[in-house]
Parts: C-alpha cells; structure tokens; sequence
C-alpha cells in the first residue's frame, strides 16, 4: 500500500509508466494554461477595478494577431497530445503473437474466468509476471466492463462478439479489478482480485488445481460428438461441410471470394449464423446454434477447433488456404 | 396606479396558462426547471451521503442505482437543456433583437405544455418503481434486463424531445426574420450568437436522439431486436445514436451559459468584448464540429481503431474554439473598469471552472488515456465541472444579471455575493478530489467501494453540503426580493443591450415603439445615454439623452 | 410546371427499369434524382432564400455524417 | 398579441409572416430528416450486416403494391404543387379540386398500405407477434428477418403516421378553401402544409427502394 493519500496506482503492467508519462505531460501543459490565465483574472481583477462609479473602460476590440496566436498554439498543442495518445493507444490494440490467452466471461453480477488449462475461477484471475495475456471477454447478458487499474487497462465486454485486450504484468501482487460499465443492481460488487504470480508459481498453482474433467479441448470434443457437428465436419475434408483441422488462424476462402482470418470471432459468428460466411464450394447448410449453446460452450468448441492445430491440414476439401506463419 | 407591464397586464390562471407571451412563458419554464432541479439535487444530496462510508451509508445497491439515474435524467434533460434557452434565452432573444414576440407564440406554449407532459412521465416513472438504467439507457439493460419502470421514462424523455426541438425552431426562425431595423447579424449581441448556435444542434440532434428512444421503448414493449444482441441487434448501435445527440447535448447546456459570460463580462468591465466576431464564430464551430465527435464516449467499446482516431482528432479540434472563448474573456477584462458585482463574481467564477472542466475534457479525449480514466470517476468530476461549473454557474448568474429586468427588482447584493463565493468553494471541494478518485480507479455508479477511497470521498461529501446551502440560498433571497427588493429602474448596471432600453419589467409587447438600431454592441464610448464618463466627452452630466 | 409533369414521366420510366433487376446503387440514385425534382421543383427550393437552401444543405449533410462515421466504425474494425 | 387581418400581432407585414412561416416549415423538415435519419442509419447497418437474409426478407413483400403506392403518392404530390400555384394565382375553384385530389390520393395509398400490413398480418410476419418468416427458418434467420420486418414496419409506420397527420391538414386546408379564405396575397397555409406533403412523399421515394428492392433479380 502507498500513503493514505495516493495520488496513483500502483504500477503493475507495462502500460502503466507509459500513460503516467502521458498523464503528466497532459497536466503539465493543462496546469498551466489553467494557473496562466487564473493568474490573469485575479491581476486584472485587481488592477482595473472600477475606481469611479462612472468609469468606462478603454475600447480595444481585438487583435488578429492574438487571436491566431492563441488559435494555433494551442491547436499545436492539443495535436501533440493526441499523437502521444494515439500511440499509446494502438499500442494497446495491437495484439503481440506469443500471448497467453484467458477467456473472461461477465455476466450479472460475476465474472467466470478460464485459464488456457480449463482451469476456471470466480471473480479472481492469476496471470503470471512478465508474460504477454490476452483476454478474451465475453458477455451473457449485458455489456459490462472489465477493468484493472494498476494495469491501467480497461475493455468493455459487449454481448454478442467478442472484444479482447493484452496486458503484460509487471509486478508480483493482487489488484482490484472492477467491472466499470453501470449493469445493473449489484454492478458495484461485481469486481475482484487479479493475481499476479511469478511465473514458476504461477505454474505451480496451475497444476496444483487442474483436473482433467475441466480441460476445454475435452469438453469441447464432447460437445462437438454431442451436438452432431461430426456428422459434417468430417476430419478428412469429404463431408459435407469443411475439415477443420487447421482452421484457427489460416485465411479462409469465402464463397463470394472473398478471405478471411479464421480467428475467435470467426469461429464463434460460424457457430452462432452459419449462413453469413460460407466457405467456398459448399453449401448453406449448417444451422444455427444461437440460443443453444451458452458462452463457456461456445469456448469450449472454439478451444477444441483451436486444438485440431496440430494434425495435418487435409489437400482438399478443406476450403483453407495453409495457415500462414500463425504458431 | 402602477405602470402596465407584462405581469399586471392580465390576472388570473388562465391569462398565465394560456398566454403567448414569451416572457411569461419564460416564468412558466422557470418554475418548472427549478422545480426538476430541486428534485435532482435531493437525489444529489442523498448520494453524497450515501457514499460517505466505503458500503454505502444510506440505501440499498437498487435505490442508489435509482437515486443516480433519476439524478442523471431529471437534471440532463428537464433541468439543464431547457434551464437557460427556455428561461433566460425565451424572455429574452425577442427582447435582444428588438422583436415584439418570439415567431411563433402558439408553438412556444405548446413546446413548454410539451415539456410537462414529457416531466409527468418521467415522475411516473419515479414514483412507480424508479428507473435504474443509468441516463444513459444503455441496450440491452434497459431494453431487456432492468425491472424497473423504463417504458414510462423512456417515453418522457422522447415526448421532452419535441419541446427541445420547437424551442429550437421558433429561436433559428426568430432570428432569421424578427430582428429589429438595423440589427444586423454583427449587431447581435453574443447571447443571441449562443442561442443560435444551441438551436441548431436542437433542431438536427434531438430528433435522433427521439427516434432512438423510441426504437428502445418499442424494443422493450415487443420484444423486437434492434439493440438486443440474442436477436441479431447491436448494442453498440444504440451508443452511437446516443451520442450523436447527446454529445452535442453538452453544448446544448454549455453554449448558452457562455452567451451570459459573454454579456456579463463586458457589462461590468465596461468596455467592448475583445474579439466579437472569434466569440460569436467560435459558438457556431462548437456547435458544428460538436456533431463530429460522438464516439469519443465509446473508446473501450471496441470500437474499430481507425474511428477511434478518427474521433479523437475531432475531439481536440472541438477544445480550440473554447480555448479562444475563454481567451478572449480575459482580454476583456485587460484596461476595464472592473466591478464586484454579483454576475461578475458568477462569470469570473465561471472562467475557472469552466478551464478546469474543459481542460480536462483534454485528458479525456487523448486515446492512451481514456481507456484508463473512461468511466471512472474522473470522467464524473470532468462533466460536473463543465455541467454544474460551467452551465449552472452560467445560469444561476444570468437570473441575477436579468433579474432586474426580469422583476423589476434588486436582489440582496451583500448575500447574493455570499451565495456565489460559496458556491464557488463548495463546488470545487466537491468535484476536485473526485479527479484524484478517477485516476486512482474508482469506478462510478458504485453504490459501494474499496475503503481506500473514502477519504476522497468524505471531502466530497463534505464539499457537497456547502454547495447544497449555495444553492438554498439565492432561491431565498431572490424570492424575498420580488416584494421586497428595491426597485431597479430600465438600467440598472448600466448595460449596452436593447433589453435594457426598455421599461423593467417590460410591457407585454416588449417596447412602445420597434426600436432602430444604430450602435455596435458593448459599445460604451459611442454611448453617451448611459449617462457614463465617456472619455474624451466633457462629463457625465453633460452627455445628451 | 412543366416540369413536373416531366418528373412524374420520368419516375414511371424509372420504375418500369426496376423489374429488370437493379443494383441498389441505380435504385438509390434514381431515388435522389427524384426526391431533388421534388425537392427543387415542386417546393420551390430552387427559387427560395439562400437560408433556405442552407437549411436543406445542412439537415441532408448531418444526415450523411451520421451515416458514414457509424459505418466507419464498423466498416474499419477488422482493420489492425 | 393584436391582429389584423390575417396578419398576426408580432410580425410586421404579411411578407414577413409568409417568410417566417415557411422558414420555420423547412427548419421543421430538417428535424424530420433526422428523425428518419435514425431508422436510415438503423437500417444501414443491419442491412450490410444480414444481407442475405434482409434480401430473402424484402422479396416477400408485394412490389407491385409498393411501386402502385409510389406512382400514387408522386402524383398526389403533383396535384399539391397544382394546389400550391392555384392558390398564388388566386383561382379558388381548381385550388379546392386539386386539394380534394390530393387528399384522395393520400388515401388510396394509406388503402394501398393497410392492403400490405393485412398481407404481411396473414403470413405471420408482424414482429414481436406469432413472428414466424418461413417454415424451417433456422433461430438465427428468423432473428434477422424479424429486424427486417422491424424496420419496415417501423419506416413505413412512421411514414403513414406522417400521411395521415397530413390528410388531417387537408382536410382542415379543404374546409378553409370552400370559405374562400386563401387569395393570391395570403395563401401561407397552402404553402407550408404543401412543403410538408411533399417531404412525406421524398421520404417515401427512399423507402421504396431501400425496403422492396433489395436484390430483386
């Protein structure tokens, strides 16, 4: 803990030096035009008060070259600040290759977490030190918001797609993390406790409460026998529908010929509208499993699709072009 | 036997509920506005203390999610939109240009029968079960989760729309066409320019916003999919038409409270404003690029980067025209003929505040750190810095600037200056701790929070209670003074406006004959009738009538 | 007045070019030629005010605005 | 406020009246513009997101109804243009026909609507009631298509909503016109319900293509 009177968090992640320098030079330039011209008022306050009650000021009606002067400047000013910003910002967006992905799941008033084993937890997350961790949020019912201060990172989870982010932790602790879009009674406590591990720890707790049953690609596979995909997504690319093996992160060729990246949105919008991406040289014909499939299954699936990675790509049937440099 | 004027011209109910006369339609707006405001700022009080202790001292989570959501839409939308273009910008835009109406009488009635319709639905709403969706009525809580009574909020503040809309055109239309010979668009006084500029954004924001509404009301109603995603719909959508009007809302509330600070200042600084036609051009570009940068408010939705950078260079853009504003204002005040008066010590209060809220909107609009500070505290203490610092201190300033005119009497001066130093000292411990909170984290709409925060929150709340008495007590006063003030003849300050060549208060049809006009404005040296030292001119007593 | 009786010629031809199948685009297009005629010629717009035309100008380019930026939104998200 | 004629107390002539009324007629038509504008953007987006689906959606409604509706509404637009110009050149006669003609236009396609709505009431494809596209329609399309039939339900509602808002200014212009009121030097009323109308038939001249012709090949 700082003082008892902190005026920041704490620096956990490797956001957080970068937007405390942005936060001061934005307040340095903001304190002072704010003191400049606070200054101003009073010394004028002061200076010209009205001596007579009669008195008339001097007419001065303006001046171009103050006003350019304190239009550009300015405009200058505020143009570096959101460059600053903006690089800050895709920093932020742009997600590194080598992450370890969370799946976080908001719905009211808690927050369902899966660790990449299928290990899952209620309202706490542990993430290890100097790791790049992306979360994958998803939303049953409203939007919510997950957010974590001392990372100084903070992204909506909207229902209905999928929003993500990535943070590397920096330094060992538990911080608050918060839900910090208003949803509904219990919004305020829908909050809890990132841990951060060090990364043999880390590993250690992992496998200290894995058990098999939880595992994701299990789960998933069941689901994918249970819910009769296999019938057409035979492995071997002759069915009626395209293998999947090796579909996560490969461009996919689309029937109006157009591509797309077999990404976590792809593969949940396939699963939920079958009809809006057809693969090309198949048919419309898988329905839709919107409804009927809660958002931990839809994981499940999509962690069991990522799973088929690792055997061949079939030569035909397929509708994918080889993956490209992903993993 | 008094002279005639527009409050003894006619007596009795009817001749105030069905009159056409902009002034006293004006007084219509100015009960209820103060009526909404007082209901708001209990529900303010009551969160304060709330929030005293880190669980909540007062309510349960569903009450307080209540109490902030019926604060939010009781002061957004039927205090502060309407608090200064349908009192002050309603009494007196006709009486400014030299008009003997607004252009269209009938339809300002109806806007203000409009607004208590709208108001009526929304206390239903209140004193049915409440509302806890937040003002904001984010899909899909409000249009599917939230138990509580949307469908009659929702359709209050659509029907409220409408009276925005009309106000909005009868102003645009008003001064198009009413303005008195010689008052040329140069000639207007900045009020006018402000008034003008918040009309547009009435006239082409508020019908989305209507529209919108009404999409989530039916939404609710028929379970339809517009907004909601397990039907298809995108929640992200209804933000964006959200926004799109009530970004602008912001310069809906702030604009006009500038067009006072910019009467106020030259008045009593005595001498032309510096840089009229910067001030004027900057209230139309406020209101223009104000349509440009809605999805500011959506930086962590997940929203496409490219609009996000898109949105973020509007945004600075935006601060430039305010910027100039406030740098012409104290330019202004340089070789015055500066006085204490209490609408000086409102405007100069303003200044301040009005910097500290927009130079936080900078913070805000930067990318890097908006996704830290997005709704968080910082984000509360930014928009009541420039809602309550900058709107309300605009307006509670105006009333005293135009009371006068508006009664024909003074008010206390000595309390009246009490009120505003302390409402001044109250709002700032309010608010500012508040900015602390935000960076630290704190989220907002908690009815509950970690106890780190709460020494932040105490000095709030402390803060809090003095702004609340600086409220009490213009409203005791400035009652008292319509029996027991003094009288405040046509001229009292003395100011430069057509408003102040007439009789205070006014006769119904506003002047005897249409005045001509043929000065510039805030144009003291020119203007021997005030009766001034004009320098180069003899004295005072020898200017000409 | 002529000329619009013209217009309402011209939109009969229009219509009949629908049936053979048009992309939105033509269909759009068609759709503002129309609603302009209406809008200069039958309202007068032509021969009015400049404010007035200020004001068509203004509410057709807010409305455009509002289009494009939110489609922007969505239109760019798969950009980075 | 004191009048004189017709000429209201806070003007100064009947010129400026005229100016003012009709200034604020089109400041009223640009806040409709954006009043659709919301349904417009609405639309815009649920269209590029479900085209499919809006496509097989749109073929189901009758065209040849709608492109009647459209002939229809453009030529009542004309007789109120007509209306318009009898009224400026002070033949009272044919400004009560060409009235009269406008109004029973609009009702012919208000007819032509209710027509439509019974059809669409039949096939189960009013939202939020029985809502039903086609049978064997999977969740995820019948979703889609009842935003499709949302929208038109809701663009088109409001559209005959704005109709018959009109028909009842006609109707009251009609009345007014049998008095012999509107002459060639005050005729503003005819003048801004006028504009009024025609804004009606322009954002139906929108409509028609955007909900009925939508891949049609």
């Amino acid at each position: 803990m700082q003082s008892d009177l902190p005026l920041y968090p704490d620096q956990a992640s490797n956001f957080a030096p970068n937007v405390d320098a942005l936060m001061i030079y934005i307040t340095a330039i903001c304190a002072f035009f704010a003191v400049a011209i606070t200054a101003a008022v009073i010394y004028f306050f002061f200076k010209y008060r009205r001596k007579d009650p009669s008195d008339v000021g001097v007419a001065i009606h303006g001046d171009m070259r103050l006003e350019t002067a304190w239009i550009v400047v300015p405009l200058l000013l505020a143009l570096s600040m959101f460059g600053w910003g903006a690089v800050v910002y895709v920093d932020y967006r742009r997600v590194p290759m080598d992450t370890l992905d969370i799946y976080v799941i908001g719905k009211q008033w808690m927050w369902k977490v899966q660790q990449p084993t299928g290990l899952r937890e209620i309202n706490e997350l542990h993430v290890p030190v100097g790791r790049n961790v992306k979360l994958i949020l998803a939303s049953e019912d409203v939007i919510h918001d997950f957010s974590v201060p001392a990372f100084r990172v903070k992204m909506d989870v909207v229902p209905g797609h999928y929003n993500t982010m990535w943070f590397r932790p920096t330094k060992a602790g538990r911080y608050h993390f918060f839900c910090q879009q208003y949803c509904g009674t219990n919004h305020a406590i829908m909050g809890g406790w990132v841990t951060v591990m060090e990364p043999m720890d880390y590993a250690a707790w992992l496998s200290g409460s894995s058990d098999a049953t939880a595992n994701p690609v299990v789960a998933g596979e069941k689901l994918f026998v249970e819910k009769a995909c296999t019938t057409c997504h035979l492995s071997n690319g002759t069915g009626r529908a395209p293998s999947l093996n090796g579909v996560y992160g490969a461009q996919v060729l689309l029937a109006d010929g157009s591509t797309v990246t077999a990404d976590d949105a792809y593969i949940r919008e396939s699963i939920l509208q079958p009809q809006a991406k057809i693969v090309a040289g198949y048919q419309p014909l898988m329905p839709s499993f919107q409804g009927q499939l809660t958002e931990e299954q839809i994981i499940d699936l999509s962690e069991y699709i990522k799973s088929l990675q690792s055997q061949p790509v079939p030569a035909t049937g397929s509708g994918v072009a080889p993956a490209t440099g992903k993993k | 036997m008094p002279r005639e004027h527009y409050l003894n011209a006619t007596y009795g109910i009817r001749s105030w509920l069905l009159t056409t006369d902009h002034k006293r339609i004006a007084l219509l707006y100015l009960a209820s506005v103060t009526f909404f405001f007082f209901i708001g700022g209990t529900f303010a009080t009551m969160i304060r203390i709330h929030l005293l202790t880190p669980k909540g001292l007062l309510v349960t989570p569903e009450t307080y999610n209540k109490l902030f959501t019926m604060h939010g839409v009781a002061m957004i939308f039927f205090f502060l939109i309407p608090s200064i273009p349908a009192v002050l910008g309603n009494f007196l835009l006709p009486i400014m240009i030299g008009a003997k109406d607004l252009a269209f009488p009938k339809i300002n009635l109806l806007s203000w029968y409009i607004y208590l319709v709208g108001g009526s639905f929304v206390l239903y709403s209140f004193s049915t079960g409440g509302l806890d969706t937040g003002w904001t009525f984010y899909t899909p809580l409000s249009s599917v989760y939230s138990n509580s009574a949307v469908t009659p909020a929702v359709l209050g503040v659509f029907i409220n729309g409408f009276s925005s809309i009309l106000t909005g055109l009868n102003f645009i239309v008003t001064v198009h066409t009413m303005r008195a010979p010689g008052m040329t668009w140069f000639r207007l006084p900045l009020f006018v320019w402000a008034q003008y500029a918040t009309s547009i954004i009435f006239i082409l924001g508020t019908p989305v916003i209507a529209i919108t509404l009404l999409l989530a009301g039916m939404e609710r109603m028929f379970h339809l999919g517009f907004f909601n995603p397990q039907l298809g719909g995108d929640p992200i959508l209804f933000q964006h038409l959200f926004w799109f009007y009530s970004h602008p809302a912001v310069y809906i509330m702030i604009l006009p409270a500038m067009g006072v600070i910019s009467e106020i200042i030259p008045t009593f600084a005595r001498r032309p404003i510096f840089g009229y036609s910067f001030i004027a051009g900057s209230s139309i570009a406020i209101a223009v690029i104000g349509f440009f940068v809605w999805a500011h408010h959506m930086f962590v939705t997940g929203e496409s980067t490219y609009a996000a950078l898109t949105f973020s260079l509007l945004s600075y853009l935006v601060a430039i025209p305010s910027a100039v504003k406030v740098f012409n204002w104290t330019s202004t005040l340089y070789k015055g003929s500066i006085s204490y008066d209490t609408p000086m010590l409102y405007a100069l209060g303003f200044i301040g505040l009005f910097l500290i809220g927009g130079l936080t909107g900078l913070f805000l609009a930067c990318l890097g750190l908006d996704i830290h500070l997005h709704d968080t505290y910082f984000v509360v203490a930014h928009f009541h810095y420039i809602m309550v610092g900058g709107a309300v201190m605009g307006y509670v300033g105006g009333l005293h600037f135009w009371w006068p005119k508006i009664t024909g009497k003074l008010y206390p001066e000595f309390l009246a200056r009490v009120a505003a130093i302390t409402l001044f000292l109250g709002f700032n411990l309010t608010f500012f701790p508040q900015f602390i909170l935000g960076y630290l984290g704190m989220p907002r709409r908690y009815s509950s929070y970690p106890p780190e925060f709460q020494v932040l929150n105490v000095m709030s709340t402390a803060g809090a209670s003095i702004l609340a008495l600086g409220y009490l007590l213009p409203m005791v006063y400035l009652i008292w003074s319509m029996r027991y003030g003094a009288v405040a003849g046509p001229n009292p300050w003395p100011a430069t406006g057509l408003e102040w060549q007439t009789a205070s208060p006014p006769i119904t049809e506003n002047f005897e004959v249409t005045p001509e006009v043929t000065w510039e404005p805030y144009d003291y040296e020119n203007r021997p009738d005030l009766g001034l030292a004009i320098h180069g001119a003899p004295s005072p007593a020898h200017g000409d009538d | 007045m002529i000329c619009t009786a013209l217009t309402v010629t011209a939109a009969e031809v229009d219509l009949n070019q629908y049936f053979s199948g048009l992309n939105i685009i033509v269909a759009l297009t068609i759709a503002v030629f129309k609603a302009a005629c209406v809008v200069l010629f039958f309202m007068h717009a032509k021969y009015s005010p400049g404010r007035t035309q200020l004001v068509i100008i203004a509410s057709v380019f807010w409305l455009a605005v509002m289009l494009f930026m939110t489609m922007s939104d969505y239109l760019t998200r798969r950009w980075i | 406020m004191h009048r004189t004629g017709e000429l209201s107390g806070q003007y100064r002539t009947l010129e400026q009246q005229r100016e003012t009324a009709s200034l604020g007629m089109w400041v009223f038509l640009s806040t409709e513009v954006l009043f659709f504008g919301g349904l417009f953007m609405t639309y815009t987006l649920n269209r590029s997101t479900y085209p499919d689906v809006f496509s097989a959606a749109s073929k189901t409604i009758t065209l040849w109804l709608g492109a009647v509706n459209t002939v229809v509404l453009i030529a009542s637009s004309l007789t109120m243009a007509l209306s318009v110009w009898a009224s400026q050149v002070g033949k009272k006669k044919l400004l009560t026909i060409f009235l009269i003609s406008t109004l029973v236009l609009g009702c012919v396609f208000l007819g032509i609507k209710g027509i439509e709505y019974h059809d669409k009431y039949v096939e189960h494809h009013i939202p939020g009631w029985n809502f039903n596209f086609e049978p064997g329609a999977d969740v995820a399309t019948n979703a889609h298509a009842q935003l499709f039939f949302s929208l038109y339900f809701g663009m088109t509602g409001l559209h005959a909503l704005h109709m018959i808002i009109g028909a009842g200014l006609l109707i009251w212009l009609i009345k007014e016109s049998l008095r012999g009121r509107f002459t060639p030097e005050y005729n503003t009323p005819v003048e801004i319900i006028g504009l009024y109308w025609h804004f009606v038939d322009i954002v139906w001249i929108f409509l028609f293509p955007l909900l009925y012709l939508i891949d049609r090949h």
